[in-house]
């Protein structure tokens, strides 16, 4: 394992030292326990937004705290979700007396630790709504098992629902424009690479020298199938298929196309990918009307990708355009 | 040793804290082949953090002590195991409520209420590969054992079936938890909190055992 | 190697039409020639800027084209300078009558390529000015030799260059304040892990499993030694040592700490790596006062860092501070 | 070969197209060693445009040819050697002027002028390890070769002393180009511009005898 990190138990913690340094604008990171939280927080009268789940994913989920996105993001250990008391602290530290949104990953642990911390925030009378991103079409859903994972839409409802909650909606409101995001966006990636946890030290599976691992999450976690490398065309294909079946589209329907590096995919591969993602939509007369491109949510240094669709209305693209400013994403206003 | 108090219940955490440092590789080497690799590191940094507050200010009670340890594995773990485990304990604690002591019938009473704590918060029933598989099966022979058996032969009962159980996992297909996105490539594995639990277990039935 | 592309020979060419479809608010991708130039090119009356070089850097440099930063970028083949007629084709397309700067990386083909397209665009009657970055203190500077290299540094002389044409400063005045940050500028890195061109098809160098190359380019040339894995501590106090000798800083002094990314370093390592600068440079008595920490000039997938330090006076921390909106980096009005 | 006329010139100049083919693995190869490992993809990149326009329409007459090749070169190839092999090949069709064909003396005097370029471009001496290495001393035997010679035997005295000079870059040190940037790590490996000029010129001659 070759890493930049001193010591695997501070990683999380010497690296939000570093980002509370170099942004400090930005954000705030307070510490013990450890979340970030806009620099302006908490704001009065609007309704706060907080995620988190483990560390590993930057820039989700600190580097989307500011305004018109996140409140505040509970950063866990390495690919481990947050403890209910850093999203207690976290929640209590953005409530400006409109509610809060938690924002969760559909992971057991995710869902466990933010339950936990919804029902000690409420008894602190919080009012908190809880919104379940579980965008991954690479997982069978099903009533009996824990369904499927969250993963790179997360960066889109956090952003819409941030816009929502920035120009003044309500709690209601803004949980609904997040839940309308979640049934609308579906996702899956591909990895060409396994990536190495800190603690571990050891790769999260094994890949030959030409094979690549189909439907992988987040985590490092194996996916659905291993095949043989493919040329671009035909990987993004097979992403593509599996997310227009299962949300299926229309002639003429509006889409956000979001095509996500998973940490170690250099740009230029992403934006080839995202050319070949158009070809595919265009055949299909599905229209790209909006777009993002770009490590937005990582496994490590793990090379591979995932695309993200959204349905796009007027209301939704109107909050994606809306101004943002955190520190991995920005749009003036 | 027929009944148990807070002294003999700290010492029985720090057995498993004991354990786990010995086995969170091999947790972790689970967790890696079906999960995200962390089984191990989780429970280190929460066991860690227990006998840290142990070592700063031991309570009283056998419930104080099992207390401690769901507030601090809640608040350290994260994860699934970290609220899954908090809770078993929880229940526990509230389960045992003030005695100074536990009999076997206590202890018995207690598992069960830990066990039905992580099904109450997981959702999980035996089969889906989940800690649960070792759970239950201790929990029935816990309470066999409790009838007629002291605190020892309870925890060694709950102990032994937990590993049989555990073993057993390995042939499952996961439905709950992050394995259960492997569908069928989960199978051929052990389940990583499975078996964490039957070494919790295991190293209850040795402190017990040993303090006679 | 393991890659999403098609055929070697298109990965920039797809790249391109990418970018051209993922932000036709920003830019515009002209063919044959090939470049990428500001969407309201030219600015009438404004000095533009031109850069360019091989392309694998990616955001660098088509990531900065857009208002406040360059004019127009000429990406080259993988890690190859592009040809002359390609700058040329750029400069004619951004010339609005105030001169063009060329701001080229200092490698003998970049040079040598931007050269000739100085001259022919002289002949048609467009003032053009060149800087030549060469910030890479790993390399030693001579006479004899082609020199240092131009590593991360290019990016703060665009910005802060683009920031000098964009409020209308006079073609002396953009070049001036561009040669001023080529003085101030100093950089070095490291590499854990080699890069692969897509043509070659093999790793660019060798490095055993606990070894990092220190001094490495950017073009996924081995570097000044190879020496054992470390913690990040020491790497950081081995990349700002050398930059620190090379250009004295007195106590006090105002820097602005760029920690840049290979492309294949989480974001995580990166923030860690950044807080173990900002330690060493603290007991040095050295001031941070700005900051930037990503992938802005990358080795394809290369796993490591360069670490940067510029030194600030008012006139460059203005030109830093000013509004900038290109697909890599965004600061509002 | 007493004489060279642009078709012989078109053929030459097919023929390093072709010697770049069989060769362009070996060269990024060592480019790889000591550079950024494109020297090989870069020209083949480049000559390969240049066979496209010589199909689409050859020039009549051999200095058209070499200015057709330059062009070509130089808006292809990118990197260090297009620039440079593009201003060689641009400074000889300046010297062959309108020629309709080139007996040995121009020839030579063509190399010479193309290697003039080439150190004015890139101001490198005969030991900085570059293509100058071998440009220079197959210069020089040109000329000797020249007093008496055919085309072909000038072209024969160049390759062979290009060849010779190009493997005795391994043990220098570079003081231009990428592989500058190595210091004493260049030593030990060819120079890939130095290796691909020579092949350009082993092309050439055996072009030339070829044409008898
Ligand atoms: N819904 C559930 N009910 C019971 N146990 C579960 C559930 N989900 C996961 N687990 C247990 O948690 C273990 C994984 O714990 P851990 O690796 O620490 O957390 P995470 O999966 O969040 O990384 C699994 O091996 C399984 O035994
Ligand atoms: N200043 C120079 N003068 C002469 N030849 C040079 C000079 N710099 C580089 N070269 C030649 O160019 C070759 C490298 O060409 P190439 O790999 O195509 O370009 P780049 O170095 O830009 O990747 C070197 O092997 C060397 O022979
Ligand atoms: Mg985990
Ligand atoms: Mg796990
Ligand atoms: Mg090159
Ligand atoms: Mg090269």
């Amino acid at each position: 394992m070759k890493k930049i990190i001193n010591d695997p138990d501070e990683v999380v913690s010497e690296a939000l030292a570093g980002m509370a340094q170099a942004h400090p604008d930005l954000i705030t990171v307070r510490t013990k326990p450890d979340y970030v939280v806009r620099a302006d927080a908490p704001v009065e009268g609007k309704v706060a937004l907080v995620s988190g789940g483990g560390s590993g994913h930057e820039p989700l989920h600190g580097g989307f705290v500011g305004r018109g996105m996140l409140s505040a993001a509970a950063p866990g250990a390495v690919f481990t979700s947050p403890t209910p008391d850093q999203v207690l602290a976290a929640t209590q530290a953005v409530d400006g007396g409109a509610g809060v949104l938690h924002i969760v990953k559909n992971y057991t642990g995710d869902v466990l630790n933010f339950e936990t911390a919804a029902e000690l925030a409420a008894a602190e009378d919080i009012e908190v709504r809880s919104v379940i991103v579980d965008d991954d079409v690479a997982v069978k859903d099903s009533t009996f098992t824990a369904g499927r994972r969250g993963v790179a839409g997360t960066v889109l409802v956090e952003k819409i629902a941030g816009a929502a909650a920035e120009r003044g909606d309500s709690l209601d409101e803004v949980t609904a424009v997040a839940e309308k995001v979640v049934r609308q966006v579906r996702s899956m990636g591909v990895a060409l690479t396994p990536c190495t946890v800190p603690h571990s030290g050891e790769p999260s599976f094994e890949l030959g020298d030409d094979e690549i691992e189909l439907g992988i999450g987040i985590h490092g976690e194996p996916g659905r199938e291993k095949v043989k490398l493919q040329p671009a065309d035909a990987i993004v294909e097979t992403l593509l298929t599996a997310i227009v079946d299962d949300l299926p589209y229309a002639e003429g329907d509006q889409v956000l196309l979001f095509v996500n590096g998973m940490g170690g995919t250099p740009v230029i591969e992403l934006y080839l990918a995202y050319n070949s993602a158009r070809k595919f939509l265009s055949d299909k007369g599905i229209e790209v009307s909006r777009s993002l491109v770009g490590n937005y949510i990582t496994s490590l240094e793990m090379q591979g990708m995932s695309i993200t669709l959204l349905r796009l209305d007027e209301q939704l693209t109107e909050l994606w355009d809306a101004p943002v400013s955190t520190i991995a994403l920005r749009r003036d206003a | 040793m027929a009944s148990c108090d807070a002294a003999a219940t700290a010492a029985a955490v720090r057995q498993m804290a004991e354990t786990i440092e010995q086995h969170h590789t091999e947790l972790t080497h689970l967790d890696r082949e079906i999960g995200d690799g962390d089984h191990g590191a989780n429970l280190v940094r929460g066991f860690r953090a227990v006998v840290e507050k142990l070592d700063a200010d031991e309570p009283g009670t056998p419930g104080a002590v099992l207390k401690l340890v769901a507030t601090t594995l809640i608040s350290t773990v994260g994860g699934a195991s970290g609220p899954l485990f908090g809770t078993a304990f929880l229940r526990a604690a509230t389960k045992v409520g003030d005695a100074e002591t536990l009999d076997a019938a206590m202890v018995s009473d207690a598992l069960s209420a830990a066990a039905e704590g992580v099904v109450a918060r997981g959702k999980a029933a035996v089969g889906d590969k989940t800690m649960i598989d070792a759970f239950e099966p201790a929990v029935q022979a816990a309470q066999s054992a409790a009838e007629e058996g002291s605190v020892a032969d309870v925890l060694e009962a709950a102990a032994a079936a937990a590993e049989q159980a555990a073993s057993e996992t390995a042939p499952l297909e996961a439905r709950k938890g992050r394995a259960s996105y492997l569908g069928e490539r989960s199978v051929g594995h052990v389940d990583p909190g499975a078996q964490s639990t039957a070494y919790l277990l295991r190293s209850l039935a040795t402190s017990a055992s040993s303090a006679g």
